[in-house]
């Protein structure tokens, strides 16, 4: 039962799905855009419970005083702000959007351009040419980083139709490569999940 | 003579047909224009000379128009209206057309074949591996991988393993849990101290169970801690500083990054890179591949890491399954020459082959 | 201690603020470099400019705020030849966060065009389900939407009644910062329905579209800030991802020195040891 | 008056994040959280009244099409793992929407990737200026020697060895155009910053 039932349901989903693509009739169809329309619902959950593992581990930050505790209490009280602006006012309330404007606007932008700092400092410490592979890398992303912008064609002319064929060329061919190889894991990892011979994901011994 | 060729230039046509590939819901109308026209009626009856109601008026631009108001089996004739500078134009009439249903969309039909070669390919493949060992190239990040454990344990430090920010039903995932297997008891056997912290519950669970069997099996289920494997935060940020914190207290002498990366990659690449550490990543994200290779010792490169973990697991599924993509990859570079040959010849045929119906 | 060892062991923070300054610097005082223009974008505005007045143009915001200093700029410079070429513009969002930016952008450009709200433009809202809910409105734009993003009923909007599924789309044009985003736009809309699909994307992940622009599955793409600069150009509005363009460039510069510096160091540290 | 407070808020907010790149201090750690928690709290919002509600809790409550408890009883299984004794369940809310999204995706890859993308590769090689056929070349074979490199059943030996090798450069050179795409990425979001701080905040420029 703890397992059969659960292989039973990605199998006769996943075979279901598969075959009512190449079916055109009605009831294939409609009962394909029903399973969709679940899906969409069901996976909200996933992110619910991520958002409850959150506050549970801040609640219990709080209750045995761990590091850095009193910061865990913001955290609760805007998410707790948050949910009741949302929830009381709509997704489209004002204070929802004022709180989202002036709150997770700038926090997410700004969190975001630190890697502008650190990519800085990696450039610095980390990004060393050790072979010829990697040095390879380095000519490349230093052709691309002063091609690309103004500065590079005040320099030379030729460089952003140099790092166009960059792009178009050896790279395409790459990530058309890397891109197929990707594709390929992935199907085959998707058949072994319905056929129920990939399991680990379902953890446990039972 | 003038008058003739006037109209053939002048004409507009229409075209009624059972849409293809459809449940039988609908009849899609198409025209031709010569002239311009500023719009288009479309008129329907079900008899040739009965009354021609229109039903609907389509955008410019639009040559077709599907009409699903319409009862299947009943036969329908069809002509349109188009409004020109010259005044209105009227088209011959066209039928009778009937709805009907297919069982199979024949548009699809490339697309059917090319799934059903691939899972042969594949399960074809699993069989086997089952039957006998199939043989998987060596992968250098692997070879670094004990020498990297083995430099942890001889400088009396940890080893750090985060599996990515994804929960346990991705593949990148599922692929990162069989190394930390091989991880754990290389680390176990060696008595060295493992932390994996993860950015998921489940994961978690999973990461603890991967680890206190791996301990099992080298018979050292003494040296297990669930402590060492956390689960922090499912915040991206959060749980990168979370790391960075780990990194920056116990200075782990080697660090693993195997699984789904973002943002992340780099600002825990450029931390592990200060603090000493031997490096090892992978990750099927093309984005975050870039900075891997630029700041860690070594690295799987995308498909490597599916790889890495059927060489390391020799579990006949993985294996079976990684063969069955080399055949799938082998026919890919035998249809590219294929069709560049094709292009030569000027075979377009083969060209269209692979173009499904919209 | 030699010269590159104290180099090599430069305080962090001292690069930092090296990056800080050679972005604040050019902001203050411009340097006015001129923007050249590449082809994935020129083939954009082309498109935008070929297309008859009145054509619908489908634009999703699928990004949020981390993004919004790179695919912000281009939303506008986008929405202002749109309303210039007098197309329509019919705005959906595959990012929650994305309707409230692009109405905050709708609310710049549209007064002055005199555009007028249900008529020549419209926001249907956030449309969640990625792949799913792509291959669904392509087939019945009115199974995804019932209202515009107000809640209002979408059959109450004249360009609400015009869209009704992938076919009266003349083109999807998608603002994407990654997942769901423009290659669901491509492997799952234009690959189903055939619809000529557009995009602007973060810089990081450009490269990984020109498989598809060389494939044609994508038309033309605006890639980065900097592909915001050249729309900018073309549409001939200087706004705020032109003026970037300055600092930049100079950040870029700052960059490759230290990449340079570090590997000069690397040298020096293998000579040492031997 | 609200909007100008916003915009100090604001500002505020983005200069307590910066001050991180001098030293770890409580500002930093104060809007770290509080941004882990707006936008917890935004998804939550978010999710609730775009996915669950129109999918599934819409049609049951008020259309009441009583099929739709099925799958919000499946959704309500992923919070199983906290009663121990049925943890298991979590596994059909996880195998019903592996099995939905792996189907399509096979569906998809195969459709708007793998097909799309083989024909896009068969480039024309006549009848085209010379750089044009030499670039076509350079794609033909980059995606076969990248093709090998990701071959795994032979050891790369002798020419397949030299292949292999040759994909990786092709890779090397792809991730480093990738690579300064993603610095450019970072620097744009500095300037929006930035340009947010001096124009909004100071108004000087």
């Amino acid at each position: 039962m703890k397992r059969t039932l659960p292989l039973t349901i990605v199998l006769g989903c996943g075979i279901f799905m598969l075959i009512a693509f190449f079916v055109p009739v009605r009831w294939f169809q409609d009962a394909s855009q029903t399973l969709q329309t679940w899906y969409l619902g069901v996976i909200a959950f996933f992110v619910f419970i991520g958002i409850f593992n959150l506050v549970r581990i801040n609640v219990l930050k709080i209750q045995h005083k761990r590091r850095d505790w009193q910061f865990s209490i913001f955290l609760l009280i805007f998410l707790a702000g948050m949910l009741l602006a949302g929830f009381i006012g709509g997704p489209d309330g004002t204070v929802f959007l004022y709180l989202f404007q002036h709150f997770q606007i700038p926090l997410s932008a700004t969190m975001f351009s630190l890697l502008a700092f650190f990519v800085a400092s990696a450039a610095f410490r980390a990004f060393r040419a050790r072979n010829p592979e990697a040095t390879l890398l380095l000519i490349a992303a230093v052709l691309v980083m002063i091609g690309r912008v103004p500065i590079g064609v005040w320099i030379w002319k030729g460089f952003p139709s140099l790092v166009e064929w960059i792009m178009s060329v050896p790279n395409t061919a790459a990530k058309r490569g890397i891109i197929f190889g990707i594709d390929l894991g992935l199907i085959s990892m998707a058949l072994r999940v319905i056929l129920g011979i990939e399991r680990s994901y379902m953890g446990g011994k039972d | 003579m003038f008058l003739i060729f006037l109209i053939l230039v002048k004409g507009i046509s229409v075209n009624a047909y059972d849409t293809p590939n459809d449940d039988g819901s609908s009849v899609t109308v198409s025209w031709e224009s010569d002239i311009p026209y500023s719009s288009i009626l479309i008129l329907r009856s079900e008899q040739k000379d009965g009354v021609f109601e229109p039903i609907c008026e389509a955008r410019v631009g639009r040559n077709d128009y599907q009409d699903t108001l319409i009862v299947r089996g009943t036969f329908y004739y069809y002509q349109i209206k188009a409004m020109t500078d010259e005044g209105e134009i009227i088209s011959a009439i066209t039928g009778p057309t009937v709805a009907s249903v297919q069982v199979f969309n024949t548009g699809r039909l490339n697309i059917f074949v090319a799934i059903i070669i691939l899972f042969a390919a594949i399960l074809f493949y699993i069989s086997r591996a089952k039957r006998e060992k199939l043989f998987i190239r060596k992968i250098p990040a692997l070879a670094a991988m004990d020498e990297a454990i083995g430099r942890a344990t001889e400088m009396g430090k940890p080893v750090l393993y985060v599996p990515g920010i994804m929960d346990i039903d991705d593949p990148q995932t599922i692929a990162s849990m069989s190394i930390l297997a091989k991880v754990a008891e290389k680390t176990a056997a060696y008595g060295t101290t493992l932390y994996v912290p993860t950015a998921r519950a489940m994961a978690m669970s999973m990461a603890q169970q991967v680890v206190k069997e791996a301990a099992t099996k080298v018979g050292r289920p003494d040296w297990y801690i669930a402590d060492n494997i956390r689960y922090l935060t499912d915040d991206q940020f959060g749980y990168v500083s979370g790391v960075d914190g780990i990194m920056l207290r116990e200075k782990p002498a080697t660090n693993f990054y195997l699984g789904v990366f973002y943002a992340e990659s780099l600002i825990l690449a450029e931390t592990g890179h200060s603090t000493g550490a031997i490096q090892i990543a992978g990750t099927a994200m093309p984005d975050q591949l870039p900075f891997f290779v630029a700041a860690c010792d070594y690295t799987l490169l995308g498909e490597e890491l599916y790889a890495a973990s059927a060489y390391l697991s020799q579990e006949p599924v993985q294996l079976g399954s990684l063969k069955g993509q080399d055949l799938g990859k082998l026919i890919f570079i035998f249809v590219i020459l294929a069709g560049v040959i094709a292009g030569i010849v000027g075979f377009q045929g083969f060209y269209n082959l692979f173009i499904s119906v919209h | 201690m030699h010269f590159f060892d104290r180099i090599a062991k430069i305080d962090r923070r001292i690069i930092f603020l090296l990056i800080g300054l050679a972005v604040i610097i050019p902001l203050i005082a411009p340097l006015g470099l001129p923007v050249d223009i590449t082809a994935p974008v020129k083939s954009v505005y082309d498109r935008i400019e070929a297309m008859p007045e009145g054509s619908i143009v489908v634009v999703s915001i699928d990004y949020d705020p981390g993004s919004e200093a790179e695919l912000y700029p281009a939303t506008l410079a986008f929405l202002d030849h749109c309303f210039r070429k007098n197309h329509k513009v019919y705005m959906m969002g595959l990012w929650a966060p994305g309707i409230t930016l692009g109405n905050i952008a709708f609310q710049e450009i549209a007064p002055k065009y005199n555009k007028e709200y249900g008529i020549d433009y419209i926001n249907v809202g956030y449309k969640p389900g990625g792949a799913v809910m792509l291959l669904t409105l392509g087939r019945n734009v009115a199974d995804v939407v019932a209202t515009d993003y107000q809640g209002l009923p979408i059959d109450s909007f004249p360009l609400g009644r015009m869209v009704k599924n992938s076919r009266d789309m003349d083109l999807v044009m998608t603002f994407s910062a990654g997942d769901p985003g423009i290659l669901h736009w491509i492997i799952y809309f234009n690959a189903r329905f055939g619809t000529p699909i557009a995009g602007a994307t973060t810089a990081i992940s450009a490269p990984r579209q020109y498989p598809y622009l060389s494939s044609g599955q994508l038309l033309g793409l605006l890639g980065g800030l900097k592909g915001a600069a050249e729309y900018e150009t073309l549409v001939g509005r200087v706004d705020r991802a032109t003026a970037g363009m300055d600092s930049q460039s100079i950040a870029h510069v700052v960059i490759v020195l230290f990449i340079i510096m570090g590997n000069i160091i690397l040298v020096w540290e293998h000579r040492r040891k031997k | 008056m609200l909007t100008t407070i916003g915009i100090w808020i604001a500002a505020f907010l983005t200069l307590s994040i910066y001050s991180f790149l001098y030293k770890d201090n409580p500002f930093y750690k104060a809007a770290e959280h509080i941004f882990v928690g707006v936008s917890a709290g935004y998804w939550t919002v978010y999710l609730w009244f775009n996915y669950a509600l129109p999918n599934l809790f819409l049609p049951l409550f008020r259309d009441g099409n009583l099929w739709y408890i099925i799958p919000v009883v499946v959704g309500f299984m992923m919070f199983a793992p906290l009663i121990p004794k049925v943890s298991w369940l979590v596994r059909i809310p996880l195998t019903f929407t592996m099995g939905i999204s792996m189907s399509l995706f096979i569906l998809q890859i195969v459709q708007g990737d793998l097909l799309p993308q083989l024909q896009a590769t068969f480039l024309p090689l006549t009848g085209i200026p010379p750089f044009q056929v030499f670039s076509n070349i350079l794609i033909i074979l980059g995606v076969i020697f990248t093709l090998i490199y990701f071959y795994f059943s032979k050891p790369h030996k002798g020419a397949l060895g030299v292949a292999a090798k040759i994909g990786i450069w092709f890779m090397m050179v792809s991730f480093g155009a990738h690579f300064g795409y993603t610095v450019m990425a970072r620097i744009s979001l500095l300037i929006g910053r930035v340009f947010f701080l001096l124009h909004d905040w100071l108004r000087i420029i």
